[in-house]
């Protein structure tokens, strides 16, 4: 019955990745990777991973999407008819090669499952460690505790892409990504729900981190989302300078955590140690504020955001 | 299998249909509108016996009120989506007419 | 057969199919859902493939992954960007014809 | 105290990233300064316990491997980062001119800038594979952001081409990562040595780390994206790709390859490697040779001069290490001198191509001088750098009796030599002056003035070769294992 399930979403993933890359439409491609990304993270529940099926659904498939459909809206707005884009190409060599690089995979994947192991050291020692630290979820403890390191440069990597990215925005997307007309009463009332809840729930997730699955990533974006809204519905506008609000939240959560982990130097502690669970929480609302934040801004293609409209 | 198992399997089954009636709708209807007739009416209405029945077989007051919360943010969200659908078309059929 | 190992052959279906992708698209945006396909399938892998503590699943890779993951959406989130820019100054969402910045 | 020093070495720029982003525009040179002028001293106090103890390890956050992860210093990371250091300084001068920091310009480069140099300090330092990945991907989307600052349809280009390799080879080298822990349970470069029997699996999951290394560090075959995405760049930030980005990349490779597979016999592979490599001189070269543009003849040179670096998995002794060292901290040098130059000629004259360069001896002197100097290192020529890198190369190959190795090695100088000299006859020996009437804008000084100062420590290396050849001895890894 339980392999039953997992078949039936495997054979899901695999079809619906198929439709991704075959299909003809790009719109269409890019709700099917949505939907791709929402099966994966039934598939990270099954396979006793409930933190990564959060990611997976707030992130890969909820920002990802997002963020693919504002590109794709951003080039029809260049040309409309996008209809005129290149077209699959083909090639002897893709279905050899295909194969090849999945037999691959599949063959040594199968090699490493077949064999009975130990238990990784890496793992054991997570476990052991983590009844001292006072966290419930070990994958908590990872992140913020054992290799914080990767964590923090994490936020690098994604303060690097916004920053990257921002090199590129075009000026004509300092336009509102919607034009500024009259607002959907509707709307407003969704907004008036959505948005504190949504801050209710990252809220939720990020201290849930600490015992449960969640943490600052799943709660960062799930944060993004009410910010995204508030783009959309034209409630906050894109703007082309960096202003000091926006500038604060992109940079906190790698401020913080750098400083945090520099500052224990000095009471002889080795960097990064955290010297306990208040800074961990600190630290993951710091991140979360940001990751927030950088996610907004990369959606609304623009260095900085400002209020409008009542 | 306990009264309330076979009330909880029932309803989840009746919900699936619902949503399977919504969905074929969604291919089947001709334009719009009857679209998203189709998919809001069905597909809340299959919503709500879905989280009746899981509420049935968690058993817990706190597991209904969450399924409940759940239903009526999905109704929110189907009710604003649905009208914002509806006006963009219509603009755009109006857009269509004046050419 | 076990679920970990349905899981990995699943992942190598899913690789396969983003190396097919990568290889017909034409469309950068193509390109990238080929990309994080393929970042998926090894992402599913990484967790399958490691060895379970005492019946529970192993947390490192799980963790591992959740940053594989956000690193995927930072270098997608650029990507594009950096597709429209592109697009915009070029005419272009491809990478062929390229005239290997030779003027 | 010595931890605080890596430290600085990674979070300095971190922050100053950070601040830049903050600050006021008038405080960002300030910034600038105080967070890349004490770098060179955070690295004196390391180098003198460096030459005393040979090693420096610490386990971050307190958790030692497998657990945590390890900053390992050893006398070879010691020497890139006093590379990378030099680099950031000197070319950040040449940068400073055309990116001034106070401009809206300035806040798009500088912040991209220090994040890459926290990434290759890290990458540096890091211990731990997955952990290598993370800096990699911080070095890959900072250095491909500074390319895109270019902004023209082939530098947008370039970077789009470069993203997608990179991102392809960052998944080749995350399945080798994930299969090495599925079988060794740790992701320690220096504990895999031991938990990591030689057999099919391990060979695999090596052979994917090292595709995806290969991809990223554009060894030929696999180099397709480097010339345009080096040609097309910024001077500034085509330096700093060509001279020290790409082989951060290998530098991982020689760590998998003498630490965590030090034990095993490969003498197979590394042919296949060293073969790679002299196919890159050969390849690299010839196309150096005929192509139309400055900095595409440096940027075909960089794929050239790379080849090199590859030569130590056959030779595989100690003087094959000197060499390569020392050709990685030569070249490196020559080569951000080379591009400086050519990025200064592209500004002033409004372009690179090769025969608008007639002439420009008597009207940019300093930056023709830096093209020659730099080329003199390139080459191979006595008293620079990159003779005692060749030589080293010649005398390690000699001593095992490869005899194609010295000729390649060889004729991988003599083809140098000749698209250098191409460069500069076309620029001084011409006699009749074409595009006098063109007229010319003075490049700052200050760049000019960056671009002679790495060609002049470019040559400087050849004297100073005992000091780096004895950190490169204790570095080697074939000295500790029997």
């Amino acid at each position: 019955m339980n392999l039953a399930v997992d078949m039936l979403i495997g054979a899901g993933l695999l079809v619906l990745a198929w439709q991704t890359i075959s299909g003809r439409s790009l719109f269409r491609g890019i709700v099917l990777f949505v939907v791709f990304g929402l099966t994966m993270a039934l598939a990270w529940a099954r396979m006793g991973a409930p933190d990564l099926a959060l990611a997976e659904a707030a992130i890969g498939a909820g920002v990802t999407g997002a963020l693919m459909l504002v590109a794709f809206r951003r080039l029809v707005r260049i040309r409309p008819d996008q209809c005129a884009q290149p077209a699959l190409r083909r090639s002897r060599l893709a279905v050899p090669v295909a194969v090849l690089a999945g037999g691959l995979v599949g063959v040594i994947g199968l090699a490493v499952v077949a064999v009975e192991r130990d238990p990784a050291l890496a793992g054991l020692a997570v476990t052991e460690a983590l009844t001292d630290s006072g966290l419930g979820n070990p994958i908590t403890g990872v992140l913020l505790l054992y290799r914080n390191l990767d964590t923090l440069l994490e936020v690098a990597v994604l303060l690097a892409a916004f920053l990257a990215a921002r090199t590129v925005f075009g000026e004509d997307e300092s336009r509102p990504p919607t034009p500024a007309r009259r607002e959907v009463p509707l709307v407003g009332a969704l907004l008036a729900i959505i948005v504190p809840l949504t801050i209710l729930i990252a809220t939720h997730l990020l201290l849930a981190g600490s015992r449960e699955p969640g943490g600052a990533f799943q709660a960062g974006a799930v944060l993004a989302a009410s910010g995204v809204l508030l783009v959309l519905a034209g409630r906050l506008q894109p703007a082309t300078a960096l202003s000091a609000g926006p500038a604060f939240g992109l940079t906190l959560g790698l401020m913080l955590f750098s400083l945090v982990g520099l500052a224990v130097m000095a009471f002889g502690d080795p960097l990064l140690a955290l010297p306990g669970l208040w800074a961990v929480y600190l630290i993951e609302t710091a991140m979360m504020l940001s990751i927030a934040m950088t996610l907004v801004l990369l959606f609304a293609g623009a260095s900085g955001l400002r209020r409008s409209g009542p | 299998m306990s009264a309330s198992e076979v009330l909880a399997s029932l309803l989840l089954l009746t919900g699936g249909l619902f949503y399977l009636a919504g969905t074929v709708g969604l291919l089947r209807f001709p334009d719009v509108y009857s679209r998203l007739h189709a998919l809001t009416k069905a597909d809340n209405l299959g919503l709500l016996l879905v989280c009746s029945g899981l509420s049935l077989l968690a058993g817990t007051w706190r597991a209904a009120a969450l399924l409940a919360t759940i239903w009526l943010l999905g109704l929110l969200a189907a009710t604003v989506s649905a009208h914002l659908i509806a006006r963009h078309a219509r603009a755009h059929d109006a857009a269509g007419d004046k050419r | 057969m076990s679920s970990a190992m349905l899981y990995v052959l699943v992942a190598a279906g899913l690789f396969g199919i983003g190396v097919y992708g990568l290889i017909i698209a034409g469309h950068l945006l193509r390109k990238l859902f080929a990309i994080n396909i393929m970042g998926n399938a090894i992402f599913v892998l990484m967790v399958a493939a490691s060895a379970p503590l005492d019946g529970r699943p192993d947390a490192v890779p799980q963790a591992l992954v959740l940053t594989g993951i956000v690193i995927a959406v930072s270098a997608t989130a650029f990507a594009l960007a950096l597709m429209v820019q592109l697009y915009r100054v070029t005419g272009q969402a491809s990478l062929e014809q390229d005239p290997d910045g030779d003027d | 105290m010595t931890e605080a020093l890596l430290a600085a070495l990674v979070f300095l720029p971190v922050l100053g990233a950070c601040l830049l982003l903050l600050a006021p525009a008038s405080w960002r040179a300030a910034i600038l300064l105080v967070v890349t002028v004490p770098l060179p001293f955070c690295l004196l106090p390391l180098t003198v316990l460096i030459a005393d103890a040979g090693l420096f390890e610490m386990a971050l956050a307190g958790h030692p491997a497998p657990l945590g992860i390890r900053w390992r210093l050893d006398a070879l990371s010691l020497l890139i980062l006093w590379l990378n250091v030099s680099l950031m300084i000197l070319v950040g001068l040449a940068a400073s001119a055309r990116f001034a920091p106070a401009s809206v310009e300035g806040l798009r480069f500088w912040p991209l800038w220090l994040l890459l140099a926290a990434g290759i300090h890290a990458l540096l330092l890091s211990a731990d594979l997955f952990n290598l990945y993370v800096t990699l991907e911080l070095v890959t989307l900072a250095g491909i952001g500074l390319i895109a600052t270019g902004g023209s349809g082939a530098a947008l280009r370039a970077a789009m081409r470069y993203l997608l390799l990179a991102l392809m080879a960052s998944l080749l080298y995350l399945l080798g990562v994930g299969l090495v822990y599925a079988e060794a349970g740790t992701l320690d470069l220096y504990q895999l040595g031991e938990a990591l029997e030689p057999g099919l699996l391990s060979a695999t999951a090596l052979v994917l780390m090292l595709a995806g290394l290969l991809v990223k560090s554009a060894v030929f075959p696999l180099h397709a994206w480097l010339p345009a995405a080096h040609g097309n760049a910024p001077g500034p930030v085509s330096a700093l790709l060509s001279a020290i980005v790409v082989k951060v990349s290998i530098y991982i490779i020689w760590r998998l390859w003498f630490w965590t597979a030090g034990d095993w016999q490969l003498p197979a592979p590394g042919l296949l490697l060293g073969l790679l490599g002299g196919g890159a001189i050969l390849y690299g070269s010839a196309l150096a040779l005929v192509q139309k543009r400055l900095k595409m003849v440096v940027a075909y040179s960089t794929v050239a001069q790379l080849g090199y670096l590859m030569l130590i998995f056959p030779l595989s002794n100690l003087l094959a290490w000197q060499a390569a060292g020392y050709h990685l901290v030569a070249h490196g040098l020559a080569k951000a001198a080379l591009f400086v130059a050519a990025g200064n000629i592209l500004v002033s004259l409004g372009s690179d191509r090769l025969r608008r360069l007639a002439g420009l001896d008597q009207r940019l002197p300093m930056d023709v001088f830096t093209l020659a100097l730099a080329s003199v290192s390139l080459m191979g020529l006595p008293p620079s750098g990159g003779f005692v890198g060749k030589w080293l190369f010649l005398q390690a190959a000699y001593e095992q009796g490869a005899w194609g190795w010295m000729a390649l090695i060889a004729l991988g100088g003599l083809l140098a030599a000749a698209y250098l000299f191409r460069v500069l006859a076309l620029t001084c020996f011409h006699p009749r002056s074409h595009g006098h009437s063109t007229r010319l804008r003075e490049p700052p000084t200050l760049a000019s003035l960056a671009g002679l100062l790495l060609a002049l420590a470019a040559i400087g290396l050849g004297f100073a070769s005992a000091p780096i050849l004895g950190l490169l001895e204790a570095a080697w890894p074939g000295a500790m294992a029997p």
